[in-house]
Protein backbone atom coordinates (compact mmCIF):
# COMPACT_ATOMS: atom_id res chain seq x y z
CA UNK A 1 0.00 0.00 0.00
CA UNK A 2 3.05 2.08 0.07
CA UNK A 3 3.77 3.86 -3.13
CA UNK A 4 7.32 2.75 -4.48
CA UNK A 5 10.32 4.96 -4.78
CA UNK A 6 11.79 5.08 -7.67
CA UNK A 7 15.70 6.22 -8.11
CA UNK A 8 17.48 7.53 -11.20
CA UNK A 9 21.31 8.05 -11.42
CA UNK A 10 22.51 10.94 -13.90
CA UNK A 11 26.55 11.75 -14.17
CA UNK A 12 26.67 15.62 -14.89
CA UNK A 13 29.59 18.22 -14.75
CA UNK A 14 29.32 21.33 -13.14
CA UNK A 15 30.15 24.65 -14.81
CA UNK A 16 33.30 24.55 -12.67
CA UNK A 17 33.91 21.59 -14.49
CA UNK A 18 33.75 19.37 -11.28
CA UNK A 19 31.96 15.64 -12.10
CA UNK A 20 28.47 15.90 -9.70
CA UNK A 21 26.34 12.78 -9.50
CA UNK A 22 23.19 12.72 -9.64
CA UNK A 23 20.26 10.52 -7.83
CA UNK A 24 16.93 11.43 -8.69
CA UNK A 25 14.35 10.29 -6.51
CA UNK A 26 10.76 10.11 -7.55
CA UNK A 27 7.41 8.79 -4.91
CA UNK A 28 7.95 8.86 -1.55
CA UNK A 29 10.74 8.83 0.58
CA UNK A 30 9.90 6.80 3.68
CA UNK A 31 10.78 3.46 5.87
CA UNK A 32 10.56 0.93 1.92
CA UNK A 33 13.20 3.88 0.57
CA UNK A 34 15.95 1.89 1.56
CA UNK A 35 17.19 0.03 -2.11
CA UNK A 36 16.16 3.74 -3.41
CA UNK A 37 17.99 5.85 -1.46
CA UNK A 38 20.90 2.98 0.31
CA UNK A 39 20.83 0.69 -2.06
CA UNK A 40 21.29 3.17 -5.63
CA UNK A 41 23.89 5.40 -3.29
CA UNK A 42 25.79 2.07 -2.64
CA UNK A 43 25.80 1.08 -6.27
CA UNK A 44 27.85 4.11 -7.15
CA UNK A 45 31.76 4.06 -7.49
CA UNK A 46 33.30 5.18 -4.28
CA UNK A 47 36.91 5.86 -6.53
CA UNK A 48 35.13 8.16 -9.04
CA UNK A 49 31.89 9.96 -7.18
CA UNK A 50 33.17 12.65 -5.23
CA UNK A 51 29.87 14.53 -4.77
CA UNK A 52 26.50 13.14 -4.95
CA UNK A 53 23.57 15.84 -5.28
CA UNK A 54 20.17 14.52 -4.13
CA UNK A 55 17.33 15.41 -6.41
CA UNK A 56 13.88 15.58 -4.66
CA UNK A 57 11.87 17.27 -7.18
CA UNK A 58 9.48 14.55 -7.96
CA UNK A 59 9.01 13.69 -3.95
CA UNK A 60 5.92 14.67 -2.46
CA UNK A 61 5.86 12.66 0.81
CA UNK A 62 8.94 12.52 2.98
CA UNK A 63 8.80 11.40 6.39
CA UNK A 64 10.80 10.53 9.55
CA UNK A 65 11.94 6.84 8.79
CA UNK A 66 12.69 8.45 4.97
CA UNK A 67 15.03 11.10 6.48
CA UNK A 68 17.10 8.60 8.65
CA UNK A 69 17.74 6.67 5.38
CA UNK A 70 19.38 10.15 3.55
CA UNK A 71 21.10 10.80 7.00
CA UNK A 72 22.38 6.82 6.79
CA UNK A 73 23.75 7.56 3.18
CA UNK A 74 25.15 10.70 3.98
CA UNK A 75 26.79 9.42 6.90
CA UNK A 76 28.17 6.14 4.58
CA UNK A 77 29.23 8.89 2.01
CA UNK A 78 31.10 11.00 4.61
CA UNK A 79 33.00 7.97 5.81
CA UNK A 80 33.91 7.79 1.97
CA UNK A 81 35.40 11.30 1.69
CA UNK A 82 32.14 11.99 -0.65
CA UNK A 83 29.84 15.32 -0.02
CA UNK A 84 26.55 14.80 -0.40
CA UNK A 85 24.18 18.26 -1.35
CA UNK A 86 20.20 18.43 -2.17
CA UNK A 87 17.83 20.65 -4.07
CA UNK A 88 14.55 20.28 -5.09
CA UNK A 89 12.96 19.90 -1.46
CA UNK A 90 9.93 22.28 -0.97
CA UNK A 91 10.45 25.16 1.27
CA UNK A 92 8.81 22.97 4.48
CA UNK A 93 11.04 20.11 3.46
CA UNK A 94 13.77 22.74 3.68
CA UNK A 95 12.33 23.40 7.43
CA UNK A 96 12.40 19.81 8.35
CA UNK A 97 15.61 19.10 7.04
CA UNK A 98 17.04 22.26 9.12
CA UNK A 99 15.32 21.27 12.15
CA UNK A 100 16.90 18.07 12.37
CA UNK A 101 20.22 19.14 11.56
CA UNK A 102 20.71 18.27 8.11
CA UNK A 103 21.87 21.52 6.57
CA UNK A 104 25.22 20.93 9.39
CA UNK A 105 25.82 18.79 6.93
CA UNK A 106 24.81 18.87 3.09
CA UNK A 107 23.87 22.15 1.64
CA UNK A 108 19.95 22.90 0.10
CA UNK A 109 19.57 24.43 -3.08
CA UNK A 110 16.54 25.53 -4.62
CA UNK A 111 17.21 23.66 -7.48
CA UNK A 112 19.87 21.75 -9.95
CA UNK A 113 20.98 25.06 -11.57
CA UNK A 114 21.83 26.62 -8.60
CA UNK A 115 23.41 23.38 -6.88
CA UNK A 116 25.44 22.71 -10.14
CA UNK A 117 26.74 26.67 -10.00
CA UNK A 118 28.09 26.00 -6.32
CA UNK A 119 30.11 22.92 -6.84
CA UNK B 1 12.40 27.32 13.44
CA UNK B 2 9.36 27.51 15.59
CA UNK B 3 10.09 27.70 19.40
CA UNK B 4 7.35 25.45 21.18
CA UNK B 5 7.28 24.32 24.51
CA UNK B 6 6.79 21.04 25.14
CA UNK B 7 4.91 19.86 27.86
CA UNK B 8 5.76 16.40 28.30
CA UNK B 9 5.16 16.93 32.00
CA UNK B 10 1.66 15.52 30.91
CA UNK B 11 3.49 11.98 29.45
CA UNK B 12 2.13 10.11 32.61
CA UNK B 13 -0.78 11.81 33.20
CA UNK B 14 -4.05 9.31 33.82
CA UNK B 15 -6.85 9.45 32.52
CA UNK B 16 -10.76 7.41 32.41
CA UNK B 17 -10.07 3.25 32.29
CA UNK B 18 -11.59 3.20 28.46
CA UNK B 19 -10.97 -0.22 26.77
CA UNK B 20 -10.22 0.50 22.92
CA UNK B 21 -9.42 3.40 20.24
CA UNK B 22 -13.01 3.04 19.04
CA UNK B 23 -14.21 3.42 22.90
CA UNK B 24 -12.13 6.73 22.88
CA UNK B 25 -13.24 7.66 19.42
CA UNK B 26 -16.70 7.55 20.56
CA UNK B 27 -16.06 9.23 24.09
CA UNK B 28 -14.33 12.17 22.12
CA UNK B 29 -17.10 12.48 19.45
CA UNK B 30 -19.90 13.21 22.08
CA UNK B 31 -18.44 16.61 22.69
CA UNK B 32 -19.38 18.28 19.31
CA UNK B 33 -20.36 18.41 16.25
CA UNK B 34 -17.29 19.94 14.81
CA UNK B 35 -15.70 16.79 14.54
CA UNK B 36 -14.43 14.91 11.91
CA UNK B 37 -13.09 11.66 12.88
CA UNK B 38 -11.17 8.92 10.77
CA UNK B 39 -10.55 5.34 11.20
CA UNK B 40 -7.45 3.86 9.77
CA UNK B 41 -5.89 0.07 9.40
CA UNK B 42 -2.73 -0.63 11.37
CA UNK B 43 -0.44 -0.59 7.79
CA UNK B 44 2.48 1.98 6.57
CA UNK B 45 1.49 4.10 4.30
CA UNK B 46 -2.37 4.76 5.14
CA UNK B 47 -0.85 7.69 7.35
CA UNK B 48 -1.11 9.40 4.17
CA UNK B 49 -4.54 8.85 4.34
CA UNK B 50 -5.08 10.45 7.75
CA UNK B 51 -2.31 13.14 6.34
CA UNK B 52 -4.86 14.35 3.76
CA UNK B 53 -7.80 14.25 5.69
CA UNK B 54 -6.28 16.45 8.24
CA UNK B 55 -5.06 18.77 5.59
CA UNK B 56 -8.75 18.99 4.55
CA UNK B 57 -10.08 19.87 7.14
CA UNK B 58 -7.24 22.90 7.73
CA UNK B 59 -8.06 23.63 4.44
CA UNK B 60 -11.76 24.14 5.48
CA UNK B 61 -10.91 25.99 8.49
CA UNK B 62 -8.60 28.44 6.61
CA UNK B 63 -5.30 27.73 7.32
CA UNK B 64 -2.38 28.75 5.62
CA UNK B 65 -0.51 26.73 2.95
CA UNK B 66 2.40 27.01 5.81
CA UNK B 67 0.66 25.58 8.58
CA UNK B 68 -1.49 22.81 6.43
CA UNK B 69 2.43 21.31 5.62
CA UNK B 70 3.26 21.67 9.25
CA UNK B 71 0.20 20.13 10.63
CA UNK B 72 0.95 17.13 7.58
CA UNK B 73 3.78 16.20 8.76
CA UNK B 74 3.08 15.99 12.14
CA UNK B 75 0.19 13.61 11.96
CA UNK B 76 2.15 11.77 9.37
CA UNK B 77 4.45 11.31 12.00
CA UNK B 78 1.67 10.79 14.87
CA UNK B 79 0.19 8.04 13.05
CA UNK B 80 3.62 6.10 11.50
CA UNK B 81 3.73 5.93 15.71
CA UNK B 82 0.44 4.68 16.54
CA UNK B 83 0.42 2.32 13.65
CA UNK B 84 4.06 1.07 14.18
CA UNK B 85 5.19 2.03 17.88
CA UNK B 86 1.44 1.34 19.70
CA UNK B 87 -0.28 -1.34 17.66
CA UNK B 88 2.89 -2.54 16.52
CA UNK B 89 1.61 -2.93 12.81
CA UNK B 90 -1.04 -5.65 13.53
CA UNK B 91 -3.61 -5.94 11.29
CA UNK B 92 -6.38 -6.55 14.23
CA UNK B 93 -6.16 -3.06 15.46
CA UNK B 94 -7.12 0.53 13.99
CA UNK B 95 -5.70 4.12 14.67
CA UNK B 96 -8.59 6.37 15.33
CA UNK B 97 -7.90 9.93 14.40
CA UNK B 98 -10.13 12.86 15.94
CA UNK B 99 -9.95 16.20 14.32
CA UNK B 100 -12.08 18.63 16.73
CA UNK B 101 -12.30 22.28 15.36
CA UNK B 102 -13.35 25.32 17.18
CA UNK B 103 -12.87 28.92 16.15
CA UNK B 104 -9.36 29.43 15.87
CA UNK B 105 -7.71 26.11 16.28
CA UNK B 106 -7.50 22.28 15.69
CA UNK B 107 -7.20 19.71 17.77
CA UNK B 108 -5.99 16.59 16.76
CA UNK B 109 -6.06 13.12 18.78
CA UNK B 110 -4.40 10.23 17.16
CA UNK B 111 -5.60 7.33 19.18
CA UNK B 112 -3.38 3.58 19.34
CA UNK B 113 -4.60 0.09 21.62
CA UNK B 114 -0.40 0.23 22.32
CA UNK B 115 0.62 0.70 26.35
CA UNK B 116 1.42 4.47 25.27
CA UNK B 117 4.84 5.92 24.99
CA UNK B 118 7.22 4.58 27.96
CA UNK B 119 9.82 7.43 28.42
CA UNK B 120 10.41 10.45 27.10
CA UNK B 121 13.02 9.96 24.28
CA UNK B 122 16.10 11.82 23.87
CA UNK B 123 16.59 14.63 21.22
CA UNK B 124 18.07 13.50 17.84
CA UNK B 125 21.33 15.38 17.60
CA UNK B 126 22.31 15.23 14.33
CA UNK B 127 26.43 14.65 14.93
CA UNK B 128 26.03 11.20 16.85
CA UNK B 129 23.79 9.98 13.86
CA UNK B 130 26.37 11.25 11.62
CA UNK B 131 29.36 9.55 13.89
CA UNK B 132 27.10 6.41 14.18
CA UNK B 133 26.74 6.94 17.54
CA UNK B 134 23.09 7.17 17.90
CA UNK B 135 20.52 5.32 15.76
CA UNK B 136 19.30 7.63 12.63
CA UNK B 137 15.90 7.22 13.12
CA UNK B 138 14.04 8.64 16.15
CA UNK B 139 12.90 12.67 14.58
CA UNK B 140 9.35 11.60 14.50
CA UNK B 141 8.24 12.89 18.38
CA UNK B 142 10.72 15.71 17.62
CA UNK B 143 9.29 16.94 14.58
CA UNK B 144 5.78 16.78 15.89
CA UNK B 145 7.00 19.14 18.70
CA UNK B 146 8.34 21.10 16.51
CA UNK B 147 5.47 21.59 14.04
CA UNK B 148 2.62 22.27 16.45
CA UNK B 149 1.60 24.56 18.96
CA UNK B 150 1.25 22.08 21.48
CA UNK B 151 1.88 17.84 21.61
CA UNK B 152 0.69 16.24 24.57
CA UNK B 153 1.40 11.86 25.07
CA UNK B 154 -1.14 10.19 27.20
CA UNK B 155 -0.81 6.74 28.05
CA UNK B 156 -4.14 4.84 28.51
CA UNK B 157 -4.36 3.24 32.32
CA UNK B 158 -4.90 -0.61 32.85
CA UNK B 159 -4.74 -1.56 28.97
CA UNK B 160 -6.83 0.95 27.52
CA UNK B 161 -6.04 3.12 24.32
CA UNK B 162 -3.44 5.76 24.31
CA UNK B 163 -2.94 9.21 22.14
CA UNK B 164 -1.15 11.82 21.46
CA UNK B 165 -2.88 15.18 21.19
CA UNK B 166 -1.75 17.87 18.67
CA UNK B 167 -3.59 21.57 18.89
CA UNK B 168 -2.77 23.73 16.05
CA UNK B 169 -3.88 27.30 16.00
CA UNK B 170 -5.11 29.41 12.89
CA UNK B 171 -3.23 32.84 14.37
CA UNK B 172 -0.06 32.67 16.41
CA UNK B 173 -0.26 33.97 20.09
CA UNK B 174 1.56 36.29 20.96
CA UNK B 175 4.62 35.58 22.91
CA UNK B 176 4.19 36.25 26.70
CA UNK C 1 -19.10 9.14 -21.74
CA UNK C 2 -19.43 5.73 -19.40
CA UNK C 3 -21.84 3.42 -19.68
CA UNK C 4 -22.91 1.83 -16.40
CA UNK C 5 -25.92 -0.23 -16.35
CA UNK C 6 -27.73 1.32 -13.10
CA UNK C 7 -28.99 -1.20 -10.85
CA UNK C 8 -31.85 0.95 -8.85
CA UNK C 9 -33.86 -2.17 -8.20
CA UNK C 10 -32.15 -2.66 -5.57
CA UNK C 11 -33.33 1.31 -3.80
CA UNK C 12 -36.00 -0.72 -2.30
CA UNK C 13 -34.06 -3.53 -0.29
CA UNK C 14 -34.20 -4.54 3.06
CA UNK C 15 -31.10 -4.99 5.57
CA UNK C 16 -31.02 -5.65 9.11
CA UNK C 17 -32.54 -3.06 11.25
CA UNK C 18 -29.63 -1.16 12.62
CA UNK C 19 -30.18 2.18 14.82
CA UNK C 20 -27.77 4.99 13.68
CA UNK C 21 -25.11 5.86 11.13
CA UNK C 22 -22.36 4.77 13.70
CA UNK C 23 -23.94 1.61 14.48
CA UNK C 24 -23.77 0.82 10.81
CA UNK C 25 -20.56 1.84 10.30
CA UNK C 26 -18.88 -0.51 13.23
CA UNK C 27 -20.89 -3.29 11.65
CA UNK C 28 -19.05 -3.08 8.60
CA UNK C 29 -15.84 -2.58 9.78
CA UNK C 30 -15.73 -5.77 11.95
CA UNK C 31 -15.61 -7.43 8.22
CA UNK C 32 -11.95 -6.23 6.88
CA UNK C 33 -8.95 -4.82 8.49
CA UNK C 34 -8.11 -2.63 4.74
CA UNK C 35 -11.43 0.17 5.67
CA UNK C 36 -10.97 3.64 6.06
CA UNK C 37 -13.56 5.31 8.17
CA UNK C 38 -14.29 8.57 8.44
CA UNK C 39 -17.04 10.51 10.27
CA UNK C 40 -18.44 13.74 9.25
CA UNK C 41 -20.50 16.80 10.65
CA UNK C 42 -23.96 17.12 8.49
CA UNK C 43 -22.76 20.39 7.27
CA UNK C 44 -21.91 21.80 3.89
CA UNK C 45 -18.12 22.25 2.38
CA UNK C 46 -17.72 18.95 4.78
CA UNK C 47 -18.46 16.65 1.74
CA UNK C 48 -14.61 18.19 0.81
CA UNK C 49 -12.96 15.82 3.47
CA UNK C 50 -14.74 12.67 2.42
CA UNK C 51 -13.10 13.73 -1.10
CA UNK C 52 -10.07 13.92 0.01
CA UNK C 53 -9.87 10.92 2.24
CA UNK C 54 -11.35 8.71 -0.89
CA UNK C 55 -8.97 10.31 -3.10
CA UNK C 56 -6.06 9.41 -0.99
CA UNK C 57 -7.17 5.41 -0.73
CA UNK C 58 -7.91 5.65 -4.26
CA UNK C 59 -3.71 7.01 -4.68
CA UNK C 60 -2.73 4.58 -2.39
CA UNK C 61 -4.62 1.57 -4.14
CA UNK C 62 -2.74 2.58 -7.58
CA UNK C 63 -5.90 4.27 -9.43
CA UNK C 64 -4.63 6.33 -11.82
CA UNK C 65 -5.50 10.45 -12.06
CA UNK C 66 -9.45 10.13 -13.78
CA UNK C 67 -10.35 7.65 -12.34
CA UNK C 68 -9.83 9.47 -8.65
CA UNK C 69 -11.23 12.78 -9.93
CA UNK C 70 -14.41 10.84 -11.23
CA UNK C 71 -14.80 9.02 -7.80
CA UNK C 72 -13.76 12.96 -5.74
CA UNK C 73 -17.23 13.85 -7.77
CA UNK C 74 -19.30 10.86 -6.30
CA UNK C 75 -17.94 10.55 -3.35
CA UNK C 76 -19.06 14.63 -2.90
CA UNK C 77 -22.26 14.39 -4.24
CA UNK C 78 -23.05 11.12 -2.00
CA UNK C 79 -22.32 12.98 1.08
CA UNK C 80 -23.62 16.24 -0.27
CA UNK C 81 -27.01 14.05 -0.36
CA UNK C 82 -26.05 12.14 2.53
CA UNK C 83 -25.80 15.68 4.42
CA UNK C 84 -28.77 18.14 3.21
CA UNK C 85 -31.45 15.07 2.39
CA UNK C 86 -30.30 12.11 4.58
CA UNK C 87 -29.33 14.35 7.75
CA UNK C 88 -31.52 17.18 6.67
CA UNK C 89 -28.34 19.49 7.63
CA UNK C 90 -28.96 18.67 11.26
CA UNK C 91 -26.07 19.34 13.61
CA UNK C 92 -26.60 16.12 16.01
CA UNK C 93 -26.58 13.40 12.65
CA UNK C 94 -23.21 12.58 11.42
CA UNK C 95 -22.75 10.83 7.92
CA UNK C 96 -20.30 8.10 7.82
CA UNK C 97 -17.73 7.00 5.10
CA UNK C 98 -16.61 3.82 4.87
CA UNK C 99 -13.93 2.80 2.51
CA UNK C 100 -13.21 -0.97 1.87
CA UNK C 101 -10.52 -1.62 -0.37
CA UNK C 102 -9.42 -5.46 -1.57
CA UNK C 103 -7.10 -6.13 -4.64
CA UNK C 104 -8.86 -4.53 -7.09
CA UNK C 105 -11.86 -2.18 -5.81
CA UNK C 106 -12.92 0.39 -3.81
CA UNK C 107 -15.92 0.30 -2.17
CA UNK C 108 -17.60 3.29 -0.52
CA UNK C 109 -20.80 3.66 1.84
CA UNK C 110 -21.87 6.72 2.40
CA UNK C 111 -24.31 6.26 5.46
CA UNK C 112 -26.95 8.57 6.90
CA UNK C 113 -29.27 8.99 9.50
CA UNK C 114 -32.52 9.55 6.90
CA UNK C 115 -35.00 7.33 5.29
CA UNK C 116 -33.67 6.89 2.29
CA UNK C 117 -34.07 7.74 -1.36
CA UNK C 118 -37.96 7.48 -1.27
CA UNK C 119 -38.32 7.35 -5.15
CA UNK C 120 -36.39 7.86 -8.13
CA UNK C 121 -35.32 10.86 -9.65
CA UNK C 122 -35.90 11.60 -13.08
CA UNK C 123 -32.65 11.78 -15.45
CA UNK C 124 -31.70 15.57 -15.77
CA UNK C 125 -33.00 16.98 -19.16
CA UNK C 126 -31.03 19.88 -19.81
CA UNK C 127 -33.70 21.20 -22.76
CA UNK C 128 -36.04 21.23 -20.14
CA UNK C 129 -33.89 22.78 -17.78
CA UNK C 130 -32.66 25.74 -20.16
CA UNK C 131 -36.28 25.91 -21.06
CA UNK C 132 -37.34 26.85 -17.33
CA UNK C 133 -39.56 23.50 -17.30
CA UNK C 134 -37.69 21.35 -14.27
CA UNK C 135 -35.49 22.40 -11.55
CA UNK C 136 -32.00 23.35 -12.52
CA UNK C 137 -31.15 21.23 -9.85
CA UNK C 138 -31.19 17.00 -9.39
CA UNK C 139 -28.07 16.17 -11.49
CA UNK C 140 -26.22 14.57 -8.03
CA UNK C 141 -27.34 11.07 -8.36
CA UNK C 142 -27.61 11.01 -12.10
CA UNK C 143 -23.50 11.97 -11.75
CA UNK C 144 -22.71 9.49 -9.17
CA UNK C 145 -24.00 6.89 -11.37
CA UNK C 146 -22.48 8.05 -14.53
CA UNK C 147 -18.76 7.97 -12.50
CA UNK C 148 -18.23 5.01 -10.76
CA UNK C 149 -19.02 0.97 -11.58
CA UNK C 150 -21.94 0.62 -9.57
CA UNK C 151 -23.98 2.67 -7.38
CA UNK C 152 -27.07 1.34 -5.32
CA UNK C 153 -28.80 3.54 -2.75
CA UNK C 154 -30.14 1.10 0.31
CA UNK C 155 -33.16 2.13 2.43
CA UNK C 156 -32.61 1.67 5.94
CA UNK C 157 -36.16 -0.36 7.69
CA UNK C 158 -37.99 1.05 10.66
CA UNK C 159 -35.77 4.45 10.86
CA UNK C 160 -32.37 3.13 10.71
CA UNK C 161 -29.80 4.38 8.64
CA UNK C 162 -29.65 4.49 4.97
CA UNK C 163 -26.85 4.31 2.31
CA UNK C 164 -25.63 4.32 -0.96
CA UNK C 165 -23.22 1.97 -1.88
CA UNK C 166 -20.16 2.97 -4.73
CA UNK C 167 -18.06 0.46 -6.04
CA UNK C 168 -14.88 1.50 -8.29
CA UNK C 169 -12.75 -1.04 -10.26
CA UNK C 170 -8.98 -0.99 -10.26
CA UNK C 171 -9.23 -2.00 -13.94
CA UNK C 172 -12.11 -1.75 -16.50
CA UNK C 173 -13.77 -5.14 -16.78
CA UNK C 174 -14.49 -6.22 -20.56
CA UNK C 175 -17.75 -5.11 -21.98
CA UNK C 176 -19.83 -8.67 -22.03
CA UNK D 1 -16.86 26.22 6.54
CA UNK D 2 -16.93 26.64 2.86
CA UNK D 3 -14.31 28.63 0.44
CA UNK D 4 -16.14 31.85 -0.59
CA UNK D 5 -16.69 32.39 -4.33
CA UNK D 6 -14.72 35.12 -5.78
CA UNK D 7 -15.72 36.51 -9.52
CA UNK D 8 -14.37 39.00 -11.62
CA UNK D 9 -15.56 40.83 -14.66
CA UNK D 10 -13.06 41.69 -17.93
CA UNK D 11 -14.08 42.86 -20.74
CA UNK D 12 -12.17 42.00 -23.31
CA UNK D 13 -12.34 42.60 -27.24
CA UNK D 14 -11.72 39.13 -29.31
CA UNK D 15 -9.57 38.91 -32.77
CA UNK D 16 -12.16 39.37 -34.96
CA UNK D 17 -13.65 42.16 -33.25
CA UNK D 18 -16.29 41.47 -30.57
CA UNK D 19 -16.51 42.62 -27.71
CA UNK D 20 -16.67 39.41 -24.89
CA UNK D 21 -17.12 40.08 -21.30
CA UNK D 22 -15.43 37.76 -19.06
CA UNK D 23 -16.70 36.26 -16.09
CA UNK D 24 -13.93 34.55 -14.01
CA UNK D 25 -14.28 32.62 -10.74
CA UNK D 26 -12.06 31.34 -7.99
CA UNK D 27 -12.98 29.04 -5.59
CA UNK D 28 -15.99 26.37 -4.82
CA UNK D 29 -18.33 26.66 -7.72
CA UNK D 30 -21.09 25.06 -4.71
CA UNK D 31 -24.66 26.09 -3.46
CA UNK D 32 -23.07 29.20 -1.76
CA UNK D 33 -21.77 30.74 -5.10
CA UNK D 34 -25.46 32.50 -6.11
CA UNK D 35 -23.77 35.57 -5.76
CA UNK D 36 -20.49 34.92 -7.44
CA UNK D 37 -22.42 33.70 -10.40
CA UNK D 38 -25.94 34.86 -10.83
CA UNK D 39 -25.05 38.13 -9.15
CA UNK D 40 -22.25 38.60 -10.71
CA UNK D 41 -24.53 37.74 -14.40
CA UNK D 42 -27.20 39.89 -13.12
CA UNK D 43 -24.48 42.92 -12.73
CA UNK D 44 -23.79 42.60 -16.36
CA UNK D 45 -25.83 44.86 -18.98
CA UNK D 46 -28.57 43.57 -20.78
CA UNK D 47 -28.26 45.88 -23.63
CA UNK D 48 -24.52 45.93 -24.25
CA UNK D 49 -23.31 42.71 -23.70
CA UNK D 50 -23.70 40.05 -26.05
CA UNK D 51 -20.83 37.07 -25.38
CA UNK D 52 -20.27 35.78 -21.33
CA UNK D 53 -17.02 34.10 -21.53
CA UNK D 54 -16.47 31.91 -17.98
CA UNK D 55 -13.46 31.66 -16.64
CA UNK D 56 -12.77 28.19 -14.37
CA UNK D 57 -9.21 28.53 -14.52
CA UNK D 58 -9.09 29.29 -10.71
CA UNK D 59 -11.69 26.56 -9.70
CA UNK D 60 -11.30 23.28 -8.11
CA UNK D 61 -13.40 22.24 -7.23
CA UNK D 62 -17.38 22.19 -8.78
CA UNK D 63 -20.57 20.17 -7.48
CA UNK D 64 -23.67 19.59 -9.01
CA UNK D 65 -25.28 22.49 -7.16
CA UNK D 66 -22.49 24.86 -8.66
CA UNK D 67 -23.21 23.51 -11.79
CA UNK D 68 -27.19 23.85 -11.50
CA UNK D 69 -26.27 27.79 -10.20
CA UNK D 70 -24.27 27.58 -14.06
CA UNK D 71 -27.22 26.36 -15.51
CA UNK D 72 -29.53 28.78 -14.00
CA UNK D 73 -27.38 31.93 -15.50
CA UNK D 74 -26.99 30.15 -18.77
CA UNK D 75 -30.93 29.99 -18.66
CA UNK D 76 -31.16 33.44 -17.98
CA UNK D 77 -28.51 34.52 -20.67
CA UNK D 78 -30.24 32.41 -23.33
CA UNK D 79 -33.43 34.52 -22.51
CA UNK D 80 -31.64 37.76 -23.18
CA UNK D 81 -30.38 36.43 -26.16
CA UNK D 82 -26.77 36.32 -25.02
CA UNK D 83 -24.21 33.50 -25.48
CA UNK D 84 -22.65 31.90 -22.51
CA UNK D 85 -19.47 29.31 -23.11
CA UNK D 86 -16.50 28.84 -21.03
CA UNK D 87 -12.68 27.66 -20.61
CA UNK D 88 -10.24 26.91 -17.68
CA UNK D 89 -12.47 23.70 -17.04
CA UNK D 90 -9.86 20.80 -16.07
CA UNK D 91 -10.60 17.16 -18.39
CA UNK D 92 -12.78 15.93 -15.29
CA UNK D 93 -15.34 18.64 -14.97
CA UNK D 94 -15.63 19.13 -19.33
CA UNK D 95 -16.74 15.23 -19.16
CA UNK D 96 -18.92 16.14 -16.25
CA UNK D 97 -20.47 19.47 -18.19
CA UNK D 98 -20.88 17.30 -20.88
CA UNK D 99 -22.67 14.52 -19.25
CA UNK D 100 -25.41 16.91 -17.86
CA UNK D 101 -25.52 18.60 -21.04
CA UNK D 102 -24.53 22.08 -21.52
CA UNK D 103 -22.12 21.68 -23.85
CA UNK D 104 -25.48 21.67 -26.04
CA UNK D 105 -25.68 25.28 -25.14
CA UNK D 106 -22.43 26.16 -24.68
CA UNK D 107 -18.75 25.75 -25.62
CA UNK D 108 -15.83 24.96 -24.06
CA UNK D 109 -12.77 26.21 -24.90
CA UNK D 110 -9.22 25.27 -23.30
CA UNK D 111 -8.30 28.25 -22.67
CA UNK D 112 -9.06 32.36 -23.18
CA UNK D 113 -6.62 32.34 -26.44
CA UNK D 114 -8.63 29.61 -27.69
CA UNK D 115 -11.97 30.86 -27.04
CA UNK D 116 -11.33 34.53 -28.10
CA UNK D 117 -10.03 33.25 -31.34
CA UNK D 118 -13.27 30.98 -32.03
CA UNK D 119 -15.55 34.22 -31.08
N1 LIG E 1 2.23 5.77 19.97
C1 LIG E 1 3.31 5.29 20.65
N2 LIG E 1 3.18 4.24 21.48
C2 LIG E 1 4.25 3.72 22.12
N3 LIG E 1 5.50 4.22 22.00
C3 LIG E 1 5.70 5.27 21.21
C4 LIG E 1 4.63 5.88 20.48
N4 LIG E 1 5.14 6.91 19.77
C5 LIG E 1 6.45 6.94 20.03
N5 LIG E 1 6.82 5.96 20.89
C6 LIG E 1 8.19 5.65 21.40
O1 LIG E 1 8.99 6.80 21.23
C7 LIG E 1 10.13 6.48 20.42
C8 LIG E 1 10.52 7.68 19.58
O2 LIG E 1 9.57 7.90 18.55
P1 LIG E 1 9.93 8.82 17.31
O3 LIG E 1 10.60 10.05 17.80
O4 LIG E 1 8.72 9.04 16.52
O5 LIG E 1 11.02 8.01 16.49
P2 LIG E 1 10.97 6.53 15.85
O6 LIG E 1 9.55 6.17 15.62
O7 LIG E 1 11.76 6.69 14.59
O8 LIG E 1 11.65 5.63 16.85
C9 LIG E 1 9.75 5.26 19.63
O9 LIG E 1 10.84 4.51 19.21
C10 LIG E 1 8.84 4.54 20.63
O10 LIG E 1 9.62 3.78 21.53
N1 LIG F 1 -29.28 10.29 0.99
C1 LIG F 1 -30.52 10.61 0.58
N2 LIG F 1 -31.57 10.50 1.43
C2 LIG F 1 -32.82 10.84 1.06
N3 LIG F 1 -33.13 11.28 -0.20
C3 LIG F 1 -32.14 11.41 -1.09
C4 LIG F 1 -30.79 11.08 -0.77
N4 LIG F 1 -30.04 11.30 -1.86
C5 LIG F 1 -30.86 11.76 -2.80
N5 LIG F 1 -32.15 11.83 -2.37
C6 LIG F 1 -33.33 12.29 -3.13
O1 LIG F 1 -33.04 12.23 -4.51
C7 LIG F 1 -33.20 13.52 -5.08
C8 LIG F 1 -32.23 13.72 -6.21
O2 LIG F 1 -30.93 13.84 -5.70
P1 LIG F 1 -29.78 14.43 -6.64
O3 LIG F 1 -29.86 13.81 -7.97
O4 LIG F 1 -28.48 14.28 -5.93
O5 LIG F 1 -30.14 15.98 -6.83
P2 LIG F 1 -30.39 17.15 -5.77
O6 LIG F 1 -29.68 16.78 -4.52
O7 LIG F 1 -29.81 18.33 -6.45
O8 LIG F 1 -31.86 17.24 -5.60
C9 LIG F 1 -33.06 14.51 -3.96
O9 LIG F 1 -33.70 15.73 -4.23
C10 LIG F 1 -33.66 13.74 -2.79
O10 LIG F 1 -35.05 13.86 -2.82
Amino acid sequence: MQIETKSRIDQLTSPAGHPVTVLRFEGDISSTSRDAVIGAYQGLSKETVKVVLLDFTKVDYINSSGIALVIQMMMEAANMGQKVHAFGLSAHFQKVFTMVGITKYAHLFADQTAALAAL
Amino acid sequence: MQSNAVPVDTLYSEKHSIQSAKEQMDLMNSASASTVEVKLPSRMGYEKVAMTTAASVAKLMGFGEDRIEDLKTAVAEACINAIEHGNRLNDKLSVGVVLSTDEDSLEIKVIDDGIGLQKQPALPNIDRKMHGEEDTRGMGMFLIQALVDEAEWVVGTSGSSSYVRLLIRLHKQEIQ
